[in-house]
């Protein structure tokens, strides 16, 4: 078959319009695009809310207790908006952290396979739910449950909304965690069952701790889902901007004035125009360090097993 | 005196008849070798005696194993305690991710020792029992993925100990460790027989002659001879265990 | 072989076992019972609603007129823009990152970008669509502007399960390649990609689902609270089914509640195809 | 009445069937020749109007595409600044500085009330106790700083229960019209109450609060009679308490917050034959019992001529 | 007349010296095995004949490889060209995930034939001479995946023979096969020498006797000993390659 003797000519040269030449280039200016999109969001956040904290000093800004931008007599202190946040923060993660954490167990512990091969699709779906429809159930099936069991509810409050935004993250929780603990080795679940452990200690004593970092990376993200979260807040939450405690009183988010404002439209240019982005810089910051520190804790405690 | 007694053992992985008809007994105190070729059914013959197999799905057993006199595969029988009572060593070494310490006080924490002072010796007598103690005494709190390959072995050897076992189980304990810890801890074998009744699976069959009183070799699921080391060694009944003891296969 | 005492202990731990196996089933099914209570609720309220004539009609503001063509529509057309340009600009990048730049600085910094861009909640990147979109290139509330921002809002998603797939590549297939001098691009195009595919193509669908649920980035930029037509253009304002469900969510009559669940079915409906869809195709290929 | 057949003929609504409620018009001869764009927003009170006069005109003239938002009247008056919009629904009039703004940029808005409206005051249909309030107790429960925050705060026998407030945003028209008809200077209120420019959350705000009180358009109690209750209001303690209805807004007995409402095209885009003959329609007869169908009260007849009048 | 001329070749991966100072003349048409222990330079050697290693980070290589007279590392070799003109076989079988006609006409494909009746040709002569083309003629269109792992080492084989190249360079080509396989694919080699010259990395001395007309035996990246097979077997001249082959180390 080959020609013998036939010299072949290696040093036959390569067109520099070749396809192979091109395309790296090609490809990587796509790659820029989402460099471009987080400077994008950087120097829009950044500029826009220069522009406001000039007129509002950032300390008024951040330590202010009272949010009234939009009124004749203005108030700039982002506070009650910040508490709101955290308000639905704090109950969405006191319902999606044990549940989420106790099926995730359950799922990588105690399941047999056939019902895992159900379960975990159904979870799935669960993720893929747009939020918009977890707040129109949280207004309009679990608002009314909540105010049949504790009369002073009010139509639009903290605690519908936390609940529904922490069933929300539960599947993120739970198949985070799970790919946690399944990437724990046998051999140490072998190790404690051939020491007499029951399940439980196996997977409270050694899977768990052993899977930690996987875990509370996934706590911090499902949190950063509920900081970030809109759609039901806006729904079932709310409108109102207080320093409450009160889980049955109606708040406002960060998320959710942000919403108000672009869809009632204030003029561009304007202080209260400029609050979306100043709140917007405060939500991006926030959700930002929490990703930012669930990578970490998943990078720098990952356990070599 | 045996203080195992299989009858008529069968195992199938669902369709697959791993375990054929093997009987055996094994007497107390004694170290008990189980060679043959990759895939004969030592491991899983071992893994029947502490129920180990209970985790794999699809596994049915038939047939009896008596313990000190009870059938463990009775229904009534509690399985933690009968883990308790029958130790286990792996092939890869297997530290839990937490200090050497812990380790050891794992097993006698989970079945109800809580008392300080109480673990403290527990754990120094469990490390001394794998000969371990005098290189790891003064970091104790120390991760146990710090110690070298062979620590690590005795390391889960000591964990074995310090839920006081009357039987420990070994598949092939050394066949990670290089050479020096693996002679290190065939002698704490030689050493532990004193107490315990050992039933090792082991690859290498200068081992199993080195440290085993009795062998038995397995092919395709059965026990093909079961007999004092020596003898299996030096004058074997089966012309199958001859080719495979001479090298033939394998 | 027992002591009374150990047993009864033994016999308490494997009881409080029992009782926490229960209690992290209910965990379990917690989630499943969520889902089966809203879809209850959902099916309850719309079931009756969803007809021919709520698929063929605009929104109206007599409830029993009302429909959902102009959003379903509009969901399109928001898929016209966002399907290609996601696929191009998403696969375009994995093939970089897994293909060409493993390790210089250009692709740390786009791969570290990439897992901070999927953690941005999405009213960032409505504010981020309002302001560049329509008002800085002044395409105003069209269905460009909404489809540019869905656009970046996707991408992360189906770059890194472009990215999976094409790691699951195996190596040697490349060789094979390359020792038949096979360049790089020749390898990516014949041998790389179309092994990947599937994978691709199930995070494609779960990109498109994303951007097919998504609402609040659109409410900014965009939503009209009364549109009864078709668009015409990308340059045509627009709604979308999330968004045609909010706006009759807050409405305050009831039958409103109801059309807006018939929605919602709608949108159900066409998500959990798109997801049948992308498992399917997962589990079709996985086993390779 | 019958309308001239003025500028062209794809304005020529005068079919005198009066179909609106049913909202069938399907079968008239309408010139399905008009075609273009017609951006409307503002106000959320005369958004009912807008929203069914749109619906009823695209019906018959489905060569028209109308938009309608409802950001609130100060938000349309912006956006048709902006030329984002070529009409402006509005529940108050046009200020001075919205028409130098417009007159920077050549343009001109012409003032069409459509309708009359009387701002409601809703309370909780489990509410049994505000049946009536005055004026006073209007201020004292909204006017800045107050510091009314239980229903016994305003008067004495009602409960001692957290009073819970529910108005329109701060780009409402009805904010500014109330605020300065009851607190005294426009714009000025208390501000820990939910505002909403959508005025659906607030009637489902008050609907499910027992102890809520709002405000906002009379369309939005109208539609929702059966889930709120309106209060009557005394314009001061020794007037009689008047309850808002067609009959007392139109005869200017509901005081002080009966109001017209208007739109306001932009004067360049009359000349638009479509907006044209929207505004022709809006201004028809159709257009008039459409606005009685939504909920609010029709002008004198001579009002819509003069509308009419100025598309000429 | 030698097509392959190593000259003083060195080869780093990053800090690691893997093949030092190799020097070697490969006959045409002839099958040079390689053999030695694991670890010690084999696979990194062939891969430099056809700049695979290229592919590799930290790579560093000094030193001369002429073939057909060029020096392969020059600056403007083109190394597409050269792969063409140097066929590879995988240890595993990689056959693409396409038909089995796909597979075989890919590199014809890449390398710009696309009529038809041409790539027809190809295929059929590549698959009769990798021995496969009766096996597979009336399965053209189906998977490669369903082929046995002997074929579908043929049908790498015919892969690369599709591209016409002078050189083939094999490593452990059977060492994933079962004997049966072994035997045709050692048997397709011999068939192979009379057009091709080949390259092959084996750890079975006994293939290496069989196949081979010269052996390189190699230990810790140098090349201890390169002579006639028959000569190397029978009579080394390296105490080391007489230790080797006699099976006392490795
Ligand atoms: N979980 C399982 N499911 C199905 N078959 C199994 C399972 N575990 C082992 N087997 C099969 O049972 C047979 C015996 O396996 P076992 O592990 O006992 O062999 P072994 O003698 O220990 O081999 P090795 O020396 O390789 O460890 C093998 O054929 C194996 O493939
Ligand atoms: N990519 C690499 N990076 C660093 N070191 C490598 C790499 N590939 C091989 N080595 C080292 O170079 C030495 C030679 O490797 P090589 O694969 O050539 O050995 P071999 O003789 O083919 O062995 P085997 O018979 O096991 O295939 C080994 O010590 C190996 O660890
Ligand atoms: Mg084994
Ligand atoms: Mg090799
Ligand atoms: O009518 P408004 O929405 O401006 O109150």
């Amino acid at each position: 078959m080959p020609r013998s003797n036939s010299k072949v000519d290696l040093k036959k040269r390569k067109s520099y319009f070749s396809m192979d030449f091109i395309m790296p280039i090609v490809l990587a200016l796509f790659a820029g695009i989402s460099v471009l999109t987080t400077i994008g969001i950087v120097v829009i956040l950044l500029t826009e809310s220069a522009g406001f904290f000039r007129h509002v000093p950032i300390l008024d800004f951040l330590t202010g207790t009272e949010w009234t931008p939009l009124f004749s007599e203005k108030s700039f202190g982002v506070l009650p908006l910040v508490t709101g946040t955290l308000m639905i923060t704090v109950i969405a993660s006191i319902v999606a952290l044990p549940i989420g954490l106790g099926s995730a167990i359950y799922l990588s512990e105690y399941a047999p396979n056939r019902v895992r091969a159900i379960v975990k699709p159904i979870l799935e779906v669960l993720a893929g739910i747009p939020t918009i429809v977890y707040g129109f159930f949280a207004l309009t099936f679990v608002t009314p449950i909540l105010q049949t069991i504790i009369p002073q509810t009010e139509i639009f409050n903290a605690l519908s909304a936390g609940i529904v935004v922490g069933i929300m993250i539960i599947p993120m929780i739970s198949s985070l965690s799970e790919d946690a603990m399944a990437s724990v080795p046998a051999s140490l679940r072998n190790g404690a069952y051939a020491l007499g452990s029951t399940k439980l200690e196996t997977s409270v004593k050694i899977v768990v701790p052993a899977a930690f970092s996987g875990i509370v990376a996934s706590f911090v993200l499902g949190l950063s889902r509920a900081v970030g979260e809109t759609m039901i807040v806006t729904l079932a939450a709310g409108l109102q901007p207080r320093m409450s405690l009160n889980p049955l009183d109606s708040i406002e988010t960060l998320t959710a004035y942000i919403v108000s404002v672009a869809s009632g439209d204030v003029r561009a240019g304007s202080v209260e125009y400029q609050t979306i982005y100043a709140v917007g810089l405060v939500l991006f910051v926030i959700t930002l360090l929490m990703n930012i520190l669930a990578g970490y804790i998943s990078r720098k405690f990952r356990e070599v097993y | 005196m045996s203080i195992v007694e299989i009858q008529n053992l069968n195992l199938y992985y669902t369709e697959f008849h791993a375990l054929k008809q093997v009987n055996m007994s094994i007497p107390e105190k004694s170290i008990t070798a189980f060679i043959g070729p990759s895939g004969c059914g030592k491991s899983t013959l071992l893994r029947t005696l502490n129920r180990m197999n209970d985790m794999i799905k699809g596994v049915r057993i038939d047939g009896k194993i008596n313990i000190n006199g009870t059938n463990i595969y009775d229904p009534d029988v509690n399985v933690e305690l009968l883990r308790k009572n029958i130790g286990m060593v792996f092939q890869q070494p297997n530290p839990f991710p937490k200090s050497i310490y812990d380790n050891v006080a794992y097993g006698p924490r989970i079945h109800g020792i809580t008392n300080k002072s109480e673990l403290d010796e527990i754990v120094e007598k469990s490390l001394r029992g794998s000969a371990l103690w005098e290189e790891v005494k003064d970091y104790l709190k120390k991760s146990a993925y710090g110690l070298s390959g062979g620590q690590q072995q005795r390391l889960c050897i000591a964990r074995a100990l310090a839920v006081n076992p009357e039987i420990l189980l070994m598949d092939e304990p050394t066949s990670a460790l290089d050479p020096i810890s693996t002679l290190k801890i065939e002698e704490l074998i030689q050493e532990l027989k004193k107490d315990y009744t050992i039933v090792i699976v082991t690859h290498n069959m200068q081992q199993a002659a080195r440290v085993s009183g009795q062998t038995a070799f397995f092919l395709n699921g059965e026990v093909i001879e079961f007999a004092d080391t020596v003898k299996l060694f030096s004058n074997p009944e089966d012309q199958r265990t001859e080719d495979y003891i001479t090298g033939r296969f394998g | 072989m027992a002591h009374s005492k150990e047993t009864r202990r033994i016999q308490q731990r494997r009881t409080t076992n029992k009782m926490v196996h229960v209690l992290f089933f209910l965990c379990t099914l917690i989630g499943i019972i969520a889902l089966a209570l809203l879809l209850f609720d959902v099916l309850r309220k719309g079931a009756g609603y969803l007809d021919w004539q709520f698929l063929t009609s605009n929104s109206s503001r007599f409830p029993a007129k009302a429909g959902i063509k102009t959003a379903l529509v509009g969901t399109l057309w928001l898929m016209l823009i966002v399907t290609p340009l996601t696929f191009i600009i998403g696969v375009s990048t994995a093939i970089y990152l897994e293909e060409y730049a493993k390790n210089n600085w250009f692709s740390r910094v786009v791969q570290i970008n990439i897992s901070n861009l999927a953690g941005v909640p999405s009213i960032v990147y409505g504010l981020l669509g309002l302001t560049i979109f329509v008002r800085y290139f002044d395409f105003g509330r069209s269905i460009l502007a909404g489809g540019l921002t869905m656009t970046l809002l996707v991408l992360p998603i189906i770059i890194v399960a472009s990215q999976e797939a094409i790691k699951a590549v195996p190596m040697n297939l490349r060789h094979a390649s390359y020792a038949l001098g096979g360049n790089r691009w020749t390898t990516v195009v014949r041998v790389v990609l179309p092994s990947a595919l599937p994978g691709i193509l199930t995070g494609a669908i779960l990109s498109l689902s994303r951007a097919i649920g998504e609402t609040a980035p659109l409410v900014m930029i965009g939503a009209v609270s009364y549109i009864a037509f078709l668009p015409n253009s990308i340059f045509s304002p627009f709604t979308v089914l999330p968004i045609q469900i909010f706006s009759w969510s807050n409405q305050p009559k009831e039958e409103f509640q109801n059309v807006a669940a018939a929605g919602i079915i709608l949108l159900l409906i066409l998500l959990l195809t798109m997801n049948a869809l992308a498992i399917f195709l997962r589990n079709k290929y996985q086993r390779k | 009445f019958t309308l001239a057949a003025c500028g062209n003929n794809g304005g020529s609504n005068t079919a005198g069937g009066n179909t609106a409620a049913g909202g069938n018009n399907t079968g008239t001869e309408q010139a399905a020749d008009l075609k273009g764009e017609i951006r409307i927003d503002g106000s959320s009170t005369v958004f009912p109007i807008t929203q069914a006069v749109a619906e009823e005109f695209m019906a018959v003239n489905n060569g028209v595409n109308v938009t309608v938002g409802e950001g609130g009247t100060s938000t349309g008056f912006k956006k048709i600044i902006n030329g984002e919009i070529d009409i402006a629904d509005a529940s108050r009039h046009v200020k001075d500085e919205e028409v130098a703004d417009l007159k920077a940029k050549n343009q001109e808005v012409v003032e069409m009330p459509i309708a009359l409206d009387g701002i409601t005051v809703v309370v909780n249909k489990e509410n049994t106790w505000a049946k009536e309030i005055t004026v006073d107790e209007l201020k004292k429960i909204w006017q800045k700083d107050s510091t009314v925050k239980l229903w016994s705060d305003v008067r004495a026998d009602w409960p001692k229960e957290p009073i819970k407030l529910y108005g329109p945003g701060t780009s409402s028209g009805t904010f500014e019209y109330f605020t300065e008809e009851i607190n005294g200077k426009k714009n000025e209120s208390r501000t820990d109450y939910t505002p909403s420019e959508d005025d659906n959350v607030l009637v489902t705000g008050v609907a499910g609060d027992k102890n809520a009180m709002g405000y906002f358009g009379f369309a939005y109690y109208e539609e929702n009679q059966e889930k709120l209750t309106a209060v009557s209001i005394k314009a001061d303690a020794n007037a009689p308490a008047v309850a808002p209805s067609v009959d007392t807004i139109r005869d200017g007995s509901y005081k002080p917050l009966s109001r017209p409402i208007f739109i306001y095209p932009l004067k360049s885009a009359l000349a638009k034959p479509e907006i044209a003959a929207f505004l022709k329609y809006y201004n028809s007869e159709e257009g008039q019992t459409l606005v009685e169908e939504v909920g609010y009260i029709k002008l004198p007849a001579e009002d819509y001529q003069k509308n009419l009048d100025q598309l000429k």
